[in-house]
């Protein structure tokens, strides 16, 4: 019945999926081509988007946009570090004071947490700063720093638990091996866990950058002159919303985008000594 | 058990084999492999490590698809199918999963599902992919499993099954489909001696039934008491196909020989 | 509309954070204010159902584009810069008016000069205190006030009880609703430092200017739209020329 | 020298681990104090924040924020898995696309992905719905609508990667186990990869969740009438805008610290087959 | 090489372990043990699995907190000081800290830095610890890590070593730190045979030195050739300790002697 069979060779098979795929291709760029053209010929007046993309007020939009975005992130990384390192110490009342540090940063929109910092003023009219005395809290929550403390403080909170997870993700063995080098828990710290815990924590913490950088844009509800802020101001005036927000949307995507890779390229970098 | 069924079938191949060739890019790992396996027949295949024996086994299985060469199940082209142009066209993802139907195949590392307990992983195939009736598709995975010695395990999880434990629902698993071959990928090698053995009991009374088998083992005593046939794989290629009386006696390949020596060598050292 | 068939309804667009023109209830969230009852009073005019949408700001200037709703009646300024984008029809005198906590010293127009001002940032008052500014403050040889931009007028008086600007300014017509509801906490200072419309805006191309203008005219005339101004307490924001 | 040590017992040695711990529980304790205490005597007017706690629109909103966050989860966990299983089928063209569209919502911020839906009209002013023919699409975008296809489509971004990380952890074998007894790709998926991959899954769905009660608060922008859109009502109104974040801040707190436990047995309940 | 420091030492105990207890919980691990290290000399430690070894190094070590007993090195009380009341308290952490420079110790799994070269970890301790100049530090770690036969391997990281090269630099590790008393965990039996003896090896070339060391082994041949003492543990308890020589020769606790029996039977029968 099947004695005649022969096939040595089964490049001339036809193959389905050659062909569902050429379909589905051709499926796909018909559609986006639908996509563009839909977008091309609707009421969206693209000489408007065009215009004001590169325009000064969106250019310093986003570089105050990353300005925020890297501040936040590092005093969200001091934050983070500093508490899952305290967490890891054991003393139970810190544990605690961590544990209600994360619920109640997580628990909460950031747009209310920037809404409370900025008029921080309402709870504490006066701050006393050390080595420079009593200032008015108005005059101190500028926008930039109710931004700053605002994001900064939120992201902490979730840094805190990449951090945790980050380090306990070092085998135990290797802060053992510190301490029978006569290395104290810090320096262990310094000198060992952290540096391989980094592996473990670059990629979450790449994450969260892109994350940080769309989160700045809530900041425009406090002043903050960040791209969205800048766009609205525009669009305020002159009523050409959707365009200002087609500008915003191309600026986070770009930065967004050129992150990507530098993020790829960390994370080879920080696995190099591993693999190699 | 299945015994009747299957003895009922003629005599005849069941499985054929031509001249299959698979590489992974360049590198060719079965190179026109060609053999026939008679119902009711055992074949070992044995071979050295890289020697191609689990590539072959899952091409065999369509787990792979291989350059050249085709295999017939009971005189079933597997995989493929003749256009009327003469030209041949790959079978459907679902034509493929019927045609699995015919083997079955039991893994090295077991592979049993591990979010059910032992009946419902023997259960699984007959109930979902069979369409039996769950009353009837549990009552016969009770018997399978009592049949294995699992009898008392029926409600376990695989995590609290040992190795050889969970192998033999493997096995059970594997019997439920009614296949017309057995694959079995070096069933005892994961295991503690304790557990090869009541595994390897498990396969004779398989066997026993009039089971069509391929066995890829290093079990050297396995092979010679249950296997009729012997295969002896090196480098993608099978050098040696004998009855197993004269394999174990006289092979005629030197690097058969070779392995047969160090092999049966290395069991009489640690006797 | 065809004989027999209900007229289409008037879609109108507010923006309910400007009380008392238009605002939610805090205790049932009705929604009420003197933009809603005019929108009303102008379909029942037009013989028209009125519907109203509510959206943010930004949201109702993109509305009234895509056809969602037909026109905005929500305390929008009639602003030479929106003009490019739409057709208003003014219906109520505003001002900007500043306010100044209950407890500061301000008197005279000068005081505010090198002061710091908040006005919500979908208005036109921040180019008005610019003007102003540059009138009072720099003709004097004063430093010149600057402008905080808040996210909406309750922000911008937000800002003024924490003591973080000196002033707030928003409509005239709205200053008495808050001077009623918050006490001793703000004050009116100075007389408004400019006049502008609120109006109701459409699309250029829409066919229910002609309609609408005729509506309001005869509203003007049978002394509705004088009794919403009663109801509401905005007599002095009228638009008929006395 | 040393040869007196008696120390048969050590539960008498001075810890001074114990004396760090009462020093740090008394100065938190006196922080948590004093913190209250400048809330309790601030400008914020408690009156205010407890009155309108539970007042009927409030409570409408934490009821549409739940229906929302649930609905919006439900929709982008349908897209993640389809997209993670699309993915994974190895067709170079939808795998593309699936890039594509994590790219794409990934990388701008949820604010103008909602105010793009609720903007379609500008796009497309007609939508042909089969089976119901062409509606306006201004009719179509309801608030609810726009928010829940904003979220979604976004949340589906992010599951996609959960679903993508929860597939690749299941062991390959038991996908090969499932071919050998004659299943589809598809019933393995649904009755061996799928309840396999949920253990690992369920973890940051939760999480997911968290953050999407808390972003339910952006489709206020759109006039969804969640928590904050009717908090934002009553202040605009009252003018009492702190007070009444405040009572939003409550709320969500609220919500997500009642979801904590919920996850948590629903975790342990998930691992409950696997070490038993 | 650091032979010469230690040498200089009077011969006197460099360690007592004075009635150790420790327990998890309510299950006691350590049962007060007792014992004495001369300076130079090699103790080996045996027991059954579970005896509680490794527990006791790592309190001799500091790594473990335990409810009574004292340890002390050299002279110095480990852990605890007394205070002016004539009640004892716990020293610091930075004080435990420097007091572990005393010992050295080796890992059954090693523990290498893995993110640092071999020479790296090596000179890791005396860099930032001891607060040696760079230089000079690296020039020791050379030195060590030559003495260990790992001069070829110098810049290589952990996982490009096999397990016996890398216990071989956690030694030249412990050794750069000039501890007083090397503690070794089982350092051996993570390796395959032939790491084994390079290990040991390298072992005896410390014991060679004078170095003063612990060695908790299943070793018996090292521990035969390498001991002057050998303690024998069961239950946390330490049932046996003797001269090397009398130990191995006649045993007089009858469960060391059923030890020592199985497993130089078992060594016996595999040879
Ligand atoms: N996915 C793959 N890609 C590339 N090469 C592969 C792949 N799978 C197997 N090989 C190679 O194919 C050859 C044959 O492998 P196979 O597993 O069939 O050998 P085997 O006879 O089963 O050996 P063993 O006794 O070790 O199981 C080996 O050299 C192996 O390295
Ligand atoms: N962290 C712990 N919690 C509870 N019990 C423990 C812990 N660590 C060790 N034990 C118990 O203490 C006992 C002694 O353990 P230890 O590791 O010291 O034995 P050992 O003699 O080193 O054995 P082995 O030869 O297996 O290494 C064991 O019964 C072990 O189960
Ligand atoms: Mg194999
Ligand atoms: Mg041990």
């Amino acid at each position: 019945m099947s004695a005649e069979i022969q096939l040595d060779d089964h490049s001339t098979i036809i193959e389905r999926g050659r062909y569902h795929m050429a379909v589905s291709l051709v499926g796909v760029l018909a559609f986006v081509a639908w996509l563009i053209h839909a977008f091309a010929v609707s009421d969206i007046e693209w000489r408007y988007v065009s215009h004001f993309l590169m325009v000064r007020t969106i250019m310093q939009g986003v570089a105050a946009t990353l300005l925020m975005a890297i501040s936040a992130m590092m005093l969200g990384t001091v934050i983070g570090l500093t508490f899952a390192i305290v967490q890891q110490s054991g003393n139970p009342v810190w544990k605690t004071v961590v544990a209600g540090y994360v619920w109640l940063f997580r628990g909460t929109p950031v747009i209310l947490q920037l809404l409370l910092w900025f008029n921080l003023a309402l709870v504490f009219p006066h701050i006393w700063i050390p080595g420079y005395g009593s200032v008015q809290t108005v005059q101190l929550m500028t926008p930039f720093l109710s931004a700053l403390l605002g994001l900064g403080l939120n992201q902490g909170a979730y840094i805190t638990e990449i951090m945790r997870s980050g380090l306990t993700s070092v085998d135990k063995g290797q802060y053992e091996a510190c301490c029978m080098i006569g290395m104290t828990r810090l320096l262990a710290l310094r000198r060992v866990i952290l540096p391989q815990a980094l592996r473990v924590v670059i990629p979450p913490l790449g994450n969260e950058f892109i994350s940080m950088i769309k989160l700045t844009s809530l900041s425009s509800m406090i002043q903050y002159p960040e791209i969205l802020h800048n766009a609205q101001n525009i669009y305020y005036a002159n009523a050409r919303v959707i365009e200002l927000l087609l500008v915003t949307g191309f600026w986070y995507l770009t930065i967004v985008t050129v992150l990507m890779p530098v993020q790829y390229f960390l994370e080879k970098r920080i696995n190099r000594g591993w693999s190699g | 058990m299945t015994a009747t069924d299957i003895a009922a079938i003629p005599a005849s191949p069941i499985l054929e084999v031509r001249n299959l060739s698979k590489s992974y890019g360049s590198t060719s790992i079965l190179k026109g492999v060609s053999c026939t396996l008679n119902q009711g027949d055992v074949m070992c295949v044995l071979g050295g490590s890289g020697s191609g024996k689990t590539t072959l086994l899952r091409c065999i299985a369509q787990l792979e698809r291989y350059q050249g060469g085709s295999v017939v199940v009971d005189g079933e082209l597997m995989g493929i199918a003749a256009a009327k142009s003469g030209r041949f066209y790959r079978l459907s993802e679902r034509q493929i999963a019927r045609q699995r139907l015919e083997t079955g195949m039991v893994f090295q590392k077991f592979n049993l599902f591990s979010h059910m307990t032992a009946v419902q992983n023997v259960m699984e195939g007959p109930l979902h992919v069979l369409s039996v009736p769950p009353a009837e598709a549990r009552r016969e995975a009770c018997r399978l499993l009592e049949w294995v010695g699992l009898g008392e395990r029926m409600e376990h999880y695989p995590a609290q099954l040992s190795g050889g434990q969970q192998q033999r629902v493997a096995i059970a698993r594997a019997l439920a489909m009614k296949p017309k071959v057995m694959l079995f990928d070096e069933p005892t090698s994961a295991l503690d001696p304790e557990s090869v053995g009541r595994v390897l009991a498990v396969m004779k009374q398989v066997a026993a039934t009039g089971m069509s088998m391929i066995v890829v083992t290093h079990e050297m005593g396995f092979a010679r008491e249950v296997a009729s046939q012997v295969v002896f794989m090196d480098q993608g290629a099978i050098v040696e196909n004998a009855p197993s009386a004269q394999f174990f006696s006289a092979p005629s390949h030197p690097r058969a020989a070779d392995f047969l020596a160090s092999t049966l060598g290395a069991r009489a050292q640690t006797n | 509309a065809g004989y027999g068939a209900p007229p289409a309804p008037l879609v109108v667009g507010i923006n309910p954070v400007y009380p008392p023109m238009e605002f939610h209830a805090p205790e049932t969230g009705e929604l009420q204010g003197f933009d809603v009852d005019f929108a009303y009073a102008l379909g029942r005019q037009m013989g028209r159902p009125v519907e109203i949408r509510e959206a943010s700001f930004p949201q109702l200037m993109i509305d009234v584009g895509s056809g969602r709703i037909d026109i905005i009646i929500s305390g929008l300024n009639d602003t030479p810069g929106r003009r490019g984008v739409l057709r208003f029809i003014d219906y109520l005198q505003s001002g900007a008016q500043l306010l100044v906590s209950g407890s500061s010293p301000f008197t005279r127009d000068i005081d505010l000069c090198g002061g710091t001002v908040s006005a919500a940032r979908g208005t036109d008052f921040a180019r008005i205190l610019q003007v102003w500014s540059a009138r009072v403050c720099t003709a004097g040889h004063l430093p010149d006030i600057t402008v905080v931009g808040t996210e909406n007028s309750a922000m911008a008086r937000l800002e003024l009880r924490e003591g973080r600007v000196q002033a707030a300014v928003q409509g005239q017509e709205t200053v008495g609703y808050f001077l009623d509801n918050a006490h001793s906490l703000f004050r009116r200072f100075l007389p408004p430092i400019s006049q502008a419309c609120l109006a109701i805006a459409m699309r250029h191309d829409s066919a229910l200017f002609e309609n609408i203008r005729a509506s309001f005219e005869q509203m003007k005339k049978d002394g509705k739209y004088q009794s919403l101004l009663r109801k509401w307490h905005l007599e002095a924001n009228t638009v008929i020329p006395s």
